[in-house]
């Protein structure tokens, strides 16, 4: 029990001097910034109370984005599930899971392109994600077993740049299209009518929440009930105790980075669906990391909950508050709606509690 | 001399200052547990004080209060006649307390030199411009403060490994270290968690002729946590004993010795 | 006196204020402490001790009386030295791992009246013995750490004392009269009592005058041309005469620097970094050092090792050659240049000899295969024959005549002569004026003519270099009366790595047989490459294979044997491996670890009767002292062997009968 | 084997306590200094100078500054570029105000301007630690560059977005804008970056330098022993920002021109000098120069090494093998030594000071 921890004093932030400074200097740049785009008079105005007279006099509107929201909300949190799978089972911070995303669609693609039937083409990519998966664990990670954590976050970036040469190189740089028609994907938009205007919901968007929702289902049930979902949990728990149940850490290594491959390759064809296919994924694919904080690393509702919370604001911020500061804040706006949450709850949403122990 | 041989009279003087140190009524709560429960004590300036119990009765939590890393929910703590209900650690180490840790908390990609130094930050008081140059006063700070350190690895014997990491050192001399450290503080009170925790027989003898050094030349007030009851009864003037966060006892280490609700606590009968 | 003082300065205080007139801002000690090298120059060490001088004064020290000084090379204690004498009185230094005992015959021998000691362990060990001191009255020491609450009344901290005596000297009077105290010593003075630690019996104490000592350390600067450049690293017992000379008057008669080592386990790095110009160290040293160079160069990549033995192998066939200034074959001098950048400069820097100008070593004959070795990579070390009673210098090799089993030309000054039964007797200005308190010994040493019988067996061979064989007394005869060298014999062995210790039997006896030790590293290196087991010291002792490796090296000792004038009936017979090392504490060992025969052989009688009777093993079991003092029995059964000898060859046998 | 260390004692603090202790290794360092100085500019020529050496010196600052955070405070930052981006700018902003300061003078101060931000982005780090302060970072990262797109003010209005170097001089001669030559260039370029791998080291040897250390190895103990947290986790990000800042306005006025601005302080950027930092080695200043010269210079070597090795390669494929070796090179480094360069260099220096002994 003398071990046990609680919580830190929070320090009262206004006493510390650095504080007092950021602040001020916070205040300042805000000032510069603003002040250069906004003209003095209404800033309070379009700030405060514009932005929700908008929502309440258009309410299909704000349906209609927090729909969009929820949609890149949902894609999101696939990438951030493929994270969250690795750095369960493997300890691993998987940078490499968004150009795993753009890598498993333009092999779906590129194969097709090359006059391979659409399903045999995804199975032939199942196949190469293993093949993947397979080769990370050979070698990446098994002659880098018990370094720190960052070795191997940074291991996982010589993968990404890897990746990105690869696929360039097979496949050239250009963005392509997606085979969604060839996949059965649906297409065209259903207008509802709502709150007196119209919303337009893509048919693929829902067909990809849809088949987001499914995937996740059978992840669980993959999780509960099989011996090796049941050696996977184990094995976030304490590698030794996994190993006690007789399964190598080997194998449990290649079936995450293989199911990771999976989600990927469905992430992959998602995206790929409602824009191209292009290495431009690779930086959308960084949004996954402020899901994941919301959610926490280890949490699969977590990022979930994280994702859809990082899109709607995203895409609310973007659409109501964006025009303000001249557009484009969708690059950042996701990583200031994580640190803002981090601010009062460090280890996430669904993240176990932070314990210091001396 | 002819007729009479030199002889050691010294016994060391100690335990008889006013309390430097005085723990009222604290009560620390994680969650709904209660790992310390209403304790009082309290430390005499220059005495060896022993914080002795079974596991978990919250010895390491109650240093923990004492140095401002956990906040009593209840209680106070007096040091030096200032009370204080909430103190962050770096305070509590600019007002005089150091510490040693259960499981050494050294910095492990470090010079056991650069450790010890680490001790001396408080009483560095050179600028970032002197620091960006490291010449004229930043040096003499710097020379000054090795002084002390260098007299300290003296005192600790360790001189063979001054300029090794601490990481790879055996686990002994890490303790020597991190005593180091604690001791390039100059504290008035001198907290020590489990300082002979896995030692050897010899490396335990060692670490009490130092503790009990740096009790006597430097008058440093100590309070230690130790599980060896040989070790305890040994050094120490007084002893506080706890018992799922309770004080079962306090008093010298006779006295100690012979309160039954001790000897059932340790002999486990009672609970 | 004439050419024995150093003009006016016939004292060492003479020649300290010398120094400090001359060369007042060179240094003269080096100590590394607290982490880096505290100096003292000539000024300020004159200073000190002249405070220092003063303070012992008031403490009560008076001329004639002798002052012990125990601990570890420290400059206050060699300051302590010079304060003495200062005064008039006598030093004795002691050795510092004495145990209480022999410290306690010691100081009574000598009749200490005060003791300067290093720290809290060797105060602890005087206060135990304080009853048997009649004589001792105020003790000294150098580091305070642990003593605070030590009763102070008789018990001072060096520094006080000489803060108290530079506050006394602050009246000009004081200082004229403490002076004019040290202008009345003379070099005919005695300077110092050193005890010899002795194979046999007490220790004996040498009184040696200034006078002895200064000429014995011109005999040394003048011979290999010491000034005050040089830097020597004292880390040998203060109580020895050949750190009293090297490291005491010689720096004071040269003005070079003495370094002290932080602690006796940092000395080869603390050599390394002071780039000593001017070395010695018993053979024992050296040896550990190749040894250490051969294990570690086992763990080195193939192809670093071959050119390490290659270039060893260039250095044995041109180095020695070079380094005496004989004719060498371009292609010699070249390869040799280009082992100088791979190897042999650095192996003199890593064992700290880069900047050597000459290294002695004596005690004990070294193995010529080592001293080439050193000789081979460029450091000029030499040997020297020297003794206590001879204020050290009896023999020295001259540059250039260098033989690794000679001991040199008689050093100058010395005249040799060769006793009828073989015994080295000398005679030179720096010879001792007797034993301290014991005029019977000193009778039995001297001869009426001024020669000192120097207890060593030897001749000159024909260069003129003189050849120690063994103790003379020692030098015994089988029962068949065929001599029986036993140091002789012991050498031999003990050149082979493997072979830590040996002692030889046989005196009286049919034959010569040994008891060996083996060298834990060595052999515990060998039995790693060759996946020999074993969990203690004992086992591996006891091993098979290990004997088998040891039957080889007696098997080629016998055939030298076999092959030397007079030798050949000290051929090894039997042999057998001790279960456990042969230790100073438990007088197995003198304290300079030279092996203590006859205890020996009663210690482990059973064992020596095994030897003779032909049995395949015996049953011993021995008391031991460990280091922290307790005591313990060890018990084994240890194998005895045979070993084969070798008829007398045709080359030895003329050599013997002209000999007879 | 070089090393000849018999007599080297120290006998006083100053010495014991100097950065190169071993005769041997001043040398060394004189002899790089002189090689910089005097080799290079003799027998390189504009272009290895200006598309080597340049960069490879702007990135050797820029990882000194990521090492201080990263590997001697432990704190992981992915927003390097953008504060790279922020000296930038403000250097720009400064010649336009101060037309007549000299631009040594600008750059220096630019960099304090990027300490701020710096510092202001490093506030959360009281709060959370290790992945989940890389997306503190990762928010300055993206929140700056989309700055230094929208935010006109700072590229003075300019249409294109882009900024335009100004000429400006040193003792007479042109150091910035299209008049410098290589040569002015670079010698500004290496003496900037040695007075300010000076200070680093000072910073990092002493106080200060222990301070961020001990965070980085304890932070709990650290606090203990009095060390305050926020203040030694903000001051260095503001040393590393600093450094960061000042390496950003060299990138622009002595390398890259000011022509693509916005694109140049991108993310790939943050993540390259996070690799020459680990690859050169955590903690280690001379490991910061190390990982730039492997990342900096192996592109050009593979554009160039390749063809003259008889493989053709197209401009886009050069670039696409040069991304799969920097990746795989990545991760046999890890794999083959995962403290950097620096500590190969470590292993060979002492191999050499124990030499012939393997130990």
């Amino acid at each position: 029990m003398s071990d046990l921890a609680t919580t830190r004093p929070a320090p009262n932030p206004l006493a510390n001097p650095w504080i007092r400074a950021g602040l001020i200097l916070a205040a300042a740049v805000a000032a510069i910034l603003l002040g250069a785009q906004l003209d003095s008079s209404g800033t309070l105005y379009a700030v405060f109370i514009d932005p929700f007279q908008q929502m309440i006099q258009a309410p299909d509107l704000l349906v209609q984005t927090i729909w969009e929201g929820l949609v890149s909300g949902v894609l999101y949190a696939l990438i951030a599930l493929g994270f969250v799978l690795i750095f369960k089972a493997s300890g691993v911070f998987n940078f490499a899971q968004g150009i795993m995303v753009v890598f498993a669609a333009l092999t779906l693609v590129g194969l097709y392109e090359k006059g391979v039937p659409a399903f045999l083409a995804v199975i032939i990519t199942l196949g190469v994600m293993f093949a993947l998966a397979v080769t990370i664990e050979r070698v990446v990670l098994r002659p880098l077993v018990n370094q720190p954590d960052i070795i191997l976050f940074m291991a996982t970036f010589g993968i990404t740049y890897f990746l990105i040469g690869f696929g360039e190189s097979l496949f050239g740089g250009n963005p392509k299209q997606m085979i969604a028609e060839q996949l059965f994907l649906p297409k065209g938009a259903i207008d509802l009518p709502i709150l007196g205007g119209l919303v337009s919901l893509q048919k693929i968007d829902i067909a990809a929440a849809v088949i987001a929702s499914l995937m996740i289902a059978l992840l669980a049930l993959f999780f509960q009930y099989t011996r090796i979902g049941r050696a996977l949990r184990a094995v976030a728990d304490s590698h030794k105790a996994a190993l006690s149940v007789g399964i190598s850490l080997n194998q449990i290594w290649v079936i995450v980075w293989f199911t990771a491959g999976i989600v990927a390759l469905i992430t992959g064809i998602m995206w790929g669906a409602r824009s191209d296919v292009s290495f431009a994924l690779e930086i959308v694919a960084l949004k996954a990391l402020p899901v994941l904080i919301l959610g926490g690393f280890t949490s699969i509702p977590g990022a979930i909950v994280g994702g859809l919370i990082i899109g709607i604001g995203e895409k609310l911020g973007e659409f109501y508050w964006g025009p303000l500061v001249g557009g484009g804040i969708e690059s950042w706006l996701a990583y200031f709606i994580a640190l803002g949450f981090l601010l009062f709850r460090p280890q996430g949403l669904f993240g176990d509690k932070i314990i210091e122990r001396i | 001399m002819n007729a009479e041989p030199i002889n050691v009279t010294g016994t060391p003087i100690r335990g008889k200052g006013e309390v430097l140190l005085s723990v009222e009524n604290i009560s620390l709560r994680f969650g709904g547990v209660k790992a310390i429960s209403d304790v009082s004590f309290d430390i005499r300036k220059g005495e060896i004080r022993a914080i002795i119990g079974p596991n978990g009765a919250g010895k390491t939590s109650m240093l923990n209060c004492i140095n401002g890393f956990y906040q009593p929910q209840e209680g106070q703590i007096v040091f030096k006649g200032e009370r204080r209900a909430k103190m962050r650690p770096h305070r509590a180490a600019a007002g005089g307390i150091a510490r040693t840790f259960q499981n050494v908390a050294l910095f492990k990609g470090m010079s056991t030199l650069d450790n010890i130094m680490t001790g001396r930050t408080l009483k560095m008081k050179k600028g970032f411009f002197w620091q960006v140059l490291r010449h004229g006063p930043a040096m003499r700070e710097e020379i000054e403060h090795r002084r002390v350190v260098e007299d300290i690895i003296d005192f600790l014997q360790i001189e063979h490994i001054r300029k090794l990491p601490v990481g790879k050192l055996p686990y002994g001399l890490q303790k020597r270290v991190e005593l180091g450290r604690a001791l390039a503080m100059e504290p008035e009170l001198l907290l020590l968690d489990e300082p002979m925790a896995g030692m050897n027989l010899e490396e335990k003898e060692d670490m009490c002729r130092f503790i009990l050094d740096v009790n006597n030349q430097f008058g440093t007030t100590i309070a230690l946590i130790e599980h060896d009851m040989g070790v305890v009864m040994d050094l120490s003037d007084r002893v506080v004993v706890l018992e799922y966060g309770r004080k079962i006892a306090d008093g010298t280490p006779d006295e100690v010795k012979a309160d039954q609700r001790v000897i059932d606590a340790y002999l486990g009968v009672a609970h | 006196m004439a050419s024995g003082t150093a003009g006016e300065a016939d004292t060492f205080p003479k020649l300290l204020l010398r120094n400090a007139r001359e060369r007042a801002s060179r240094v003269a000690f080096r100590h590394k402490d607290l982490g880096i090298w505290q100096s003292w120059n000539w000024a300020e060490v004159a200073t000190h001790v002249r405070d220092f001088a003063k303070g012992l004064q008031d403490l009560g020290l008076k001329r004639g009386e002798k002052v012990a000084i125990i601990g570890y090379n420290r400059p206050r204690l060699y300051w302590s030295m010079c304060a003495a004498q200062w005064l008039g009185a006598v030093p004795v230094p002691v050795y510092a791992d004495s145990v209480a005992e022999e410290m306690a015959y010691v100081l009574d021998h000598a009749e200490a009246v005060f003791a300067v000691v290093q720290d809290q362990e060797q105060v602890d060990k005087v206060l135990s013995i304080t009853d048997r001191l009649p004589h001792l009255r105020q003790m000294l020491y150098d580091e305070p750490r642990g003593l605070r609450d030590y009763d102070h009344s008789k018990l001072h901290a060096i520094e006080t004392v000489m803060q108290a005596g530079q506050r006394a000297l602050q009246d000009p009077q004081a200082l004229a009269a403490l002076t004019l105290g040290m202008e009345q010593g003379q070099g005919s003075d005695l300077g110092i009592i050193l005890y010899t630690s002795g194979t046999t019996g007490r220790p004996k104490g040498v009184m040696l005058s200034h006078y002895n000592v200064i000429v014995a350390a011109e005999i040394g600067c003048g011979f290999d041309g010491l000034n005050e450049s040089d830097e020597v690293i004292a880390y040998l017992p203060i109580a020895w005469v050949g750190d009293h000379v090297f490291s005491y008057a010689q720096a004071m008669l040269a003005g070079f620097c003495v370094n002290c080592p932080e602690s006796p386990d940092t000395v080869i790095d603390d050599r390394r970094e002071v780039g000593t110009t001017y070395a010695f160290a018993p053979p024992r040293v050296f040896e550990n050092m190749l040894t250490v160079t051969m294990v570690r160069m086992e763990d080195a990549g193939a192809l670093k090792r071959k050119m390490f033995h290659y270039f060893l192998g260039v250095a044995k066939q041109y180095g020695e050659k070079i380094l005496n200034g004989e004719s060498v074959p371009l292609k010699g001098r070249l390869l040799y240049g280009l082992g100088d950048i791979l190897v042999y400069g650095p192996l003199r820097n890593r064992f700290g000899l880069t900047n050597i100008k000459v290294g002695y070593t004596a005690g004990e004959a070294i193995g010529p295969e080592l001293f080439r070795f050193y000789r081979s990579i460029g450091v000029n070390l030499k040997q020297l024959y020297g003794q206590t009673e001879a204020g050290v210098y009896i023999t020295m090799q001259p540059n250039g005549e260098i033989k690794a089993d000679t001991v040199g030309k008689p050093a100058p000054l010395v005249e040799i002569r060769i006793d009828d039964n073989g015994e080295v007797l000398y005679r030179s200005p720096s010879i001792f004026g007797g034993y301290y308190k014991d005029p019977d010994k000193t009778a039995e040493t001297m001869t009426a003519d001024g020669y000192v019988r120097s207890g060593d067996a030897g001749f000159f061979d024909e260069g003129g270099h003189l050849k120690i064989i063994d103790r003379a007394k020692d030098v015994g005869k089988l029962a068949s009366g065929e001599l029986f060298p036993p140091k002789y014999i012991e050498n031999k062995l003990k050149f082979y790595p493997n072979i830590k210790e040996a002692v030889a039997f046989g005196q009286g006896r049919d034959h010569a047989t040994v008891a060996i030790n083996i060298d834990l590293i060595a052999v515990g290196n060998w039995a790693e490459r060759n996946n020999v087991v074993y969990a203690s010291y004992q086992e591996l002792a006891g091993h098979d294979l290990v004997y088998d490796m040891i039957a080889k090296h007696v098997d080629e000792v016998n055939r030298s044997l076999a092959s030397e004038p007079m030798m050949g009936g000290a051929q090894i017979k039997r042999f057998l491996i001790l279960h456990k090392e042969l230790d100073a504490d438990d007088g197995e060992l003198t304290r300079t670890q030279k092996v203590r025969r006859g205890f020996i052989a009663e210690r482990y009688a059973p064992l020596v009767a095994a030897l003779y009777d032909g049995s395949e093993a015996a049953d011993i079991s021995t008391e031991v002292t460990f280091e922290d003092g307790r005591k313990g029995v060890i018990s084994a059964r240890v194998k005895v062997r045979d070993a084969k000898t070798y008829p007398v060859t045709a080359e030895g046998a003329p050599a013997a009968a002209k000999a007879a | 084997m070089l090393y000849r260390e018999a007599g080297q004692y120290k006998s006083n603090y100053a010495s014991d306590m100097a950065v190169f202790p071993l005769r041997e290794d001043r040398i060394g360092l004189g002899v790089m200094l002189a090689i910089a100085l005097v080799a290079i500019p003799f027998l390189g020529n504009d272009f290895f100078i200006a598309s080597v050496m340049i960069p490879f010196l702007v990135f050797s600052l820029a990882a000194i500054g990521l090492n201080i955070l990263t590997g001697y405070t432990g704190l992981i930052s992915l927003g390097t570029a953008a504060f790279m981006g922020v000296g930038a700018y403000s250097c720009y902003k400064l010649t336009t105000f101060f037309p007549h300061v000299n631009i040594i003078v600008l750059i220096l101060v630019s960099g304090l301007f990027s300490a701020g931000i710096g510092v202001l982005f490093g506030l959360p780090s009281l709060r959370i630690k290790g992945f989940y302060l890389a997306v503190a970072t990762l928010a300055a990262q993206f929140f700056l560059q989309w700055a230094f797109v929208r935010v006109p003010w700072l590229f003075n209005y300019n249409a294109s977005g882009a900024i335009e170097v100004p000429q400006r001089t040193l003792f007479g001669l042109p150091i910035t804008g299209a008049a410098a030559t290589a040569e002015t260039r670079y010698f500004v370029c290496l003496g900037l970056v040695v007075v300010m791998t000076w200070f680093a080291s000072n910073l990092v040897h002493g106080r200060l330098g222990r301070s961020w250390m001990a965070v980085r190895d304890m932070d709990i103990a650290a606090e203990l022993m009095g060390i305050k947290l926020l203040n030694a986790k903000l001051g260095a990000f503001a040393v590393s920002s600093y450094f960061a800042g000042v390496a950003g306005a060299m990138m622009i006025f002595f390398w890259y021109g000011g022509g693509e601005a916005a694109d140049v302080f991108s993310i790939r950027l943050s993540f390259n000098i996070l690799f020459m930092v680990i690859i050169g080695g955590l903690g280690s200043l001379i490991g910061s120069f190390f990982g730039a010269a492997f990342l900096s210079v192996l592109p050009t070597a593979l554009k160039f090494g390749l063809p003259a090795l008889g493989v053709p390669l197209t401009g886009a494929t050069a670039e696409h093998v040069t991304f799969m070796l920097v990746g795989a090179l990545i991760i046999l480094f890890l794999i083959v030594e995962p403290h950097g360069l620096a500590r190969l260099w470590q292993i060979g220096k002492q191999k050499l000071r124990t030499w012939p002994f393997p130990y």
